[in-house]
């Protein structure tokens, strides 16, 4: 039982101390194995502390043994138990991944910072997940954006360094803004530990610096979870980093960003505040309509397959937004499920692209004609989580896409309603763009002997389109959590 | 400037003066302003210094890379290896109080090995930054 | 922590407004030149504006460390100099990559100017991806 | 033995199970079309042990998954489907045998991805047959819609792919604009989508809603190609023949008016929408529909293309005959759901056949054609009699029933409608019979000798005009289906 006891801590210690050892090892078969045991000791200690909080309700872990509003408390409540399953099980099966993808992207001298780094930003993400204490986000979201700059760096491509070198500046000032924030906050209340400052508000609702730290909060997440119009480091940052970091990226980075919105947003502030005293419901839903359309729209217009998915990433944020921003069970329960299915289904997007890169040389519409013909398994697979995107039944999109639109019917929104469906029209327009070059196309004279991705590509990415399948037909675990976690929120904290 | 005879000497002068006012801050860091962090950095500015007054193949001799990059990854895994043995003595993650019989002592005692590992890395990052600055000069012009 | 804000009337307020002008001189210099390492001084500055908007109010005029002695009543907050110490390696670790980072944008491309190195990618665009 | 719920699951995983044989088969082409026939005769024997155990009032259901709480992926064969299910089970075994010919025939290319296609259409056919609710139908619906898609794009080329869009747009689009917000609006007005016998919604909207949540319902069944959604089929004849004869008679159109009259029947219920009046605009919209169809179909030479206008119109019948929501009219579009598929089979199984032997696509071609095809034409004219509503076709007896049940509920609209389109649909079939049989062949560039089309063709498209005569005179089975589903 007292091992059970330090789950919590050990979430966090577990990927922290691979880092170390990895860099200490340098060989980088050593440090593969020695991150991947992390990581998927980071998955069964997840899944234990989802399964605890499943049984007996939330946990608290005072670090150091300081009792709560003193000192850093660890707090895994519904919610962020989901996360950590998400983004452990998400770390699990890039890992594998990346031990092949990264021969061919990487150079061999890197191997081990490559793993080091992986391992930091997995504690990062994990980190920002399981901590109570809002500067202890913060401290977490700078340790996995910088090693996520590292990682994009790594890409062989030299724009990969303009993308790490852009996304480092939007994402510092998205930090910052962050802190300031959180600073406001604690000269408000007095308080770091985020359900004693969410109790404190009370006594200091509506004043001015509360609201202002509203803002600068919701600005500084925004960047970081690439809300439009903030979006415009994100699709460099996918295209030109290895392909194991974008699909790491693409399924986590973001989501946990999202994840830190709601936590301030609920828990904090408290859903009244949120939406009372500023007008953040229709400022989240406009912006929201608005990236689902125009990142929809830009990403029919890309000429590179990976570009082309990190534009609909942003248009797919925009859905997580929308449904935050009916500040309703229904809603909650769409954005929380909504992360997990496109996080799962960009991922594996990712993850294939990173296949077709390898053996095509580049994933741009013109290199990849006829892929259906000479990748039949990858391109199969990149084209169920494309309908995923769009949402149709049988696949986790559809799951979504229902929550987003049932929540919108309570409200009786019929436009929102048919602006959701029609946006998600446009998903079928890009996902057929892909369809149409893949399948319609002859392949090109250099590329009709290229043959499928290897089995190390391919099997992890198999996990995950299954996954996506699977979340679109058993939503026990998905929107089982989901619904408990936006419960708890809509609860508070208390 | 390796050749100049006074910075030469005053550097042999200074150098362990700077060491030891590192270690007299890291020490010193139980009872007042001090720290692993401030000694981290001034033990990286006594090499540094050193390289700067006789070269950077010098500096390497003294400090090599591989050594750098384990100072990196050591000073986290004594700063971990502390709170897992909080763990490992029956309290929380970095308790220190469990780390002595007597908790005061416990409290030493783990903020003194916290400090080691804070310093060691940071003095370790700082340098590798350094050297990683320094060095490109040498491929590219 | 609302007394001590209050408690230190005007100087309060300098403070902010230093605040404010620091971040928004920093936030310039980060958007308006095209060098690469201009921006990132910008940026520089923008993070310092936030260690002062921490430590200003942390900070008790006649107040000591608060290190326990009979000898003082009162004490300056320590938590924000704790925060500002994590916020500052942030900020240097941030800025060291991104100076690493241009160092090696300047090997690959020649030059550090944002405009130059796009209009760069927009003339390779066509042919086959760089190898660095 | 096993139960009828097991039969029911081994009906919907057989077709499936199929396409994954085939599949492995696919380097051996006898082989693999051996597997097509049986698993269609197999499903074929399965499919109709259930009748008698719906015949008897017992309805099997089955609840396959839980997709979200209180949303079962269910199925329930009910009267309705079980007429849909045989159907489209009886057809698959014709259309296959023809699809062999065809197929081999022309030398199509990507013959295994072909029949692979074909049976999961099946499969996704009869889970929109036997769906217990309307999200299990909306699931399959859109899975029939994305399996279809290759088949429709079959050929690979500029114009395929162009059709390709069209399908898929139209198709996809309403279905997701539509009928995906009014199926979660059901949900969220009803706390349930189940198919119950009198709807879901009884006293939970006002007229208005009502009226618009059918609008949004019939709209969004793209496949029922109500006007002005009906682009896709005439885009869809891009596709090789089996391919439409699939779309027109087996799968996919009837799998939208299906759905019509499933959500009419069940979800909104006759009664509320008898005393809401919500069906007016249905009735004037599936009116147009039938008349402007007829009127493109008039002038259309190229065959199919006359024959997919047909198919729009016939459609548009049953949507008619059961937004009338009188019992007679409404056992009339259940029949016209038999009778339209094995009719508009027929004659897409004879204009292949035209295509396969003669290579000729137009009408104004066709001159003699009759002399030396007379099994494809005879076939093609007594097809052609169905449509018209002529006897001793089956068409005449669905007729009969719509005009029946209009006349009940005094709707001379109706009746004008469904009078005038009949002549209109002499218009456009006895013009080519004419041409077939009676007009000497012209003896230009076009003219080749040939004879009839392969075997395998020739008795596809005889055994489906057979069934065209033959459900004439022994209607029992659709008719008792067709009363059952009025009285429970």
């Amino acid at each position: 039982m007292s091992f059970l006891q330090h789950l919590p801590a050990l979430q966090v210690v577990v990927p922290l101390m691979a880092a170390p050892l990895a860099l200490l090892l340098r060989r980088s078969n050593y440090a593969f194995l020695v991150v991947l045991t992390a990581t998927w000791a980071a998955l069964a200690i997840s899944t234990g502390l989802w399964v605890q909080v499943a049984d007996s309700g939330p946990l608290s872990y005072a670090i150091g043994n300081w009792p709560a509003p003193w000192g850093i408390e660890y707090r895994v409540d519904p919610l962020n138990a989901f996360m950590l399953v998400f983004v452990s099980g998400v770390a699990a099966v890039v890992l594998p991944y990346s031990y092949s993808s990264i021969q061919a992207e990487v150079a061999p001298q890197q191997h081990y910072l490559f793993y080091t780094m992986f391992a930091l930003c997995l504690t990062g993400l994990l980190g920002i997940c399981i901590t109570g204490d809002a500067f202890n986000i913060f401290v977490f979201l700078e340790i996995s954006a910088l090693s996520t700059y590292v990682l994009i760096a790594m890409g062989r491509d030299r724009r990969a360094l303009m993308a790490s070198y852009q996304y480092l500046i939007m994402g510092t000032i998205g930090a910052t803004f962050i802190v300031v924030g959180i600073g406001l906050l604690y000269l408000m209340t007095g308080t770091l530990n985020l359900a004693d400052m969410g109790k404190r508000m009370a006594e200091v609702q509506g004043s001015r610096p509360v609201l202002a730290a509203l803002a600068f909060l919701t600005v500084g997440i925004s960047l970081k979870l690439a809300l439009f119009p903030l979006h415009q480091w994100l699709p460099n940052a996918y295209a030109f980093a290895p392909s194991a970091v974008s699909a790491f990226l693409a399924a986590t980075a973001t989501k946990v960003a999202v994840y830190v919105l709601l936590r301030f947003y609920f828990s904090v502030f408290g859903q009244s505040q949120v939406f009372g005293r500023l007008p953040m419901e229709e400022m989240m839903l406009i912006l929201a309509l608005a990236g689902m359309f125009a990142a929809s729209v830009m990403a029919i217009y890309q000429t590179n397959l990976k570009r082309l998915f990190a534009y609909s990433s942003v248009g797919q944020i925009g859905y997580i937004i929308l449904g935050l921003s009916f500040g309703s069970v229904n809603g909650l329960t769409s954005t929380v499920v909504h992360l997990v299915n496109h996080g799962v289904t960009k991922g594996a997007i990712f993850m294939l692209l990173g296949g077709v890169a390898l053996r095509m040389g580049g994933t741009t519409l013109a290199r990849v004609q006829g892929m259906g013909k000479v990748m039949p398994w990858t391109s199969f697979g990149i084209l169920i989580c494309g309908l995923s995107l769009i949402g149709l039944p049988g696949t986790a999109g559809f799951i979504s896409k229902w929550y987003l639109l049932l929540a919108a019917l309570e409200r009786d929104q019929w436009w929102l309603v048919f602006l959701i469906v029609l946006s998600s029209l446009l998903a079928v327009l890009y996902v057929w763009r892909f369809v149409e070059v893949a399948y319609f196309k002859e392949p090109r004279q250099d590329i009709v002997a290229v043959s499928e991705a290897p089995l190390g590509l391919l099997l992890p990415s198999a996990v995950l389109v299954v996954a996506t399948v699977y979340f679109g037909l058993d939503t026990s675990l998905t929107v089982g959590s989901a619904a408990r976690a936006a419960e708890f929120l809509m609860g508070g904290l208390r | 400037m390796k050749n100049d005879l006074t910075l030469r000497v005053l550097a042999k002068l200074l150098i362990p003066f700077i060491l030891l006012f590192a270690l007299y801050v890291q020490f010193h860091g139980d009872f007042g302003p001090g720290g692993g962090f401030q000694a981290g950095v001034i033990l990286a500015a006594a090499v540094i210094f050193y390289a700067l007054i006789f070269g950077l193949a010098d500096a390497r001799k003294v400090v090599p890379e591989p050594l750098v990059e384990s100072m990196m990854a050591l000073g986290v895994l004594i700063y971990a290896g502390v709170g897992v043995a909080g763990l490992l003595l029956g309290g929380n993650f970095l308790d220190y109080f469990v780390l002595d019989p007597n908790s005061v002592h416990g409290q030493h005692r783990g903020i003194f090995w916290v400090e080691v590992g804070v310093a060691t890395t940071v003095s370790g990052v700082m340098l590798k930054i350094f050297y990683m600055f320094v060095s490109r000069g040498e491929v590219d012009e | 922590m609302n007394g001590m804000v209050n408690s230190m009337g005007v100087g309060g307020h300098f403070t902010y407004v230093i605040t404010v002008f620091l971040m928004v001189a920093g936030l310039f210099i980060v958007i308006a030149p095209g060098n690469l390492i201009k921006k990132l001084i910008g940026l520089g500055i923008f993070q310092t504006s936030v260690y002062l908007l921490y430590i200003a109010p942390g900070k008790l005029v006649g107040g000591t460390a608060p290190i326990l002695s009979d000898a003082y009543t009162v004490y300056s907050n320590p938590l924000p100099h704790v925060l500002i110490l994590t916020a500052i390696v942030v900020g240097v670790a941030t800025l060291a990559l991104g100076l690493a980072l241009v160092v090696r944008i300047r090997e690959a491309y020649g030059c550090i100017e944002e405009d130059d190195i796009l209009a760069l990618d927009a003339a390779a665009q066509d042919s086959t991806p760089t190898k660095q | 033995m096993l139960s009828p719920e097991h039969i029911v699951l081994l009906t919907l995983v057989l077709p499936a199970i199929g396409a994954v044989a085939i599949a492995l088969a696919g380097r051996w082409p006898n082989l693999r079309e051996a597997i097509t026939l049986l698993t269609a005769v197999a499903l074929l024997v399965w499919v109709s042990q259930l009748l008698p155990v719906v015949q008897s009032g017992d309805l099997p259901t089955v609840t396959w998954l839980t997709l979200m709480p209180g949303l079962d992926i269910s199925f329930k064969v009910e009267p309705l489907g079980m007429l849909f299910a045989l159907i489209a089970s009886g057809l698959w075994i014709v259309n296959s045998i023809y699809s062999i010919g065809y197929m081999r025939g022309n030398q199509e290319q990507r013959q295994t991805r072909f029949f692979v296609c074909f049976a999961l259409a099946i499969s996704a056919t009869l889970g929109i047959a036997f769906s217990g609710n309307l999200l299990t139908l909306f699931v399959f619906y859109e899975v029939l819609t994305l399996v279809t898609y290759p088949l429709v794009t079959h050929h690979g080329t500029t114009k395929a792919r162009d059709g390709g869009r069209v399908y898929l747009g139209i198709l996809m689009g309403t279905s997701t604009v539509f009928l995906l917000p009014a199926l979660i609006y059901i949900w969220h007005v009803a706390g349930t989508t189940d198919f119950v016998a009198g709807g879901i919604l009884a006293d939970k909207l006002g007229p208005g809603a009502l009226a618009g949540l059918l609008a949004l319902c019939m709209f969004g069944i793209g496949k029922a190609a109500l006007m002005p959604f009906h682009r896709w089929l005439p885009a869809a004849m891009v596709a090789p023949t089996p391919v439409s004869a699939l779309l027109h008679a087996v799968a996919v159109v009837k799998a939208g008016v299906f759905s019509v009259v499933k959500v009419i029947f069940y979800i909104f219920g006759v009664d509320t929408l008898l005393s809401a009046g919500a069906t007016h605009w249905l009735i004037a919209v599936a009116g147009f529909t039938i008349i402007a169809a007829s009127v493109v179909a008039l002038g259309a030479d190229n065959l199919k293309r006359r024959l997919a206008y047909s198919t729009i119109s016939q459609l548009s019948y049953i949507t008619l005959a059961t937004a009338v929501l009188a019992p007679l009219s409404i056992v009339g579009a259940v029949i016209h759901i038999a009778a339209h598929a094995v009719g508009k089979i027929t004659l897409f199984f004879a204009a292949g056949a035209i295509y396969t032997a003669a290579h000729k696509t137009e009408v104004s071609q066709l001159d003699g054609i009759g002399r030396r095809m007379p099994w494809t034409m005879g076939a093609f004219s007594i097809a052609a009699l169905s449509m018209i509503g002529l006897p001793p076709a089956v068409g005449f007896i669905s007729k009969w029933y719509m005009i029946s049940g209009a006349m009940a509920v005094q709707n001379w609209w109706v009746v004008g409608i469904i009078v005038v389109s009949t002549l209109l649909n002499a218009g456009y079939f006895l013009p080519i019979i004419y041409r077939a049989f009676f007009v000497p062949a012209a003896h230009d560039a076009h003219d080749h000798p040939h004879g009839e089309a392969p075997l395998p063709m020739v008795v596809a498209l005889t055994t489906t005009a057979a069934a065209t005569v033959l459900l004439f005179f022994w209607p029992d089975v659709p008719l008792a289906l067709a009363r059952q589903m009025l009285t429970p």
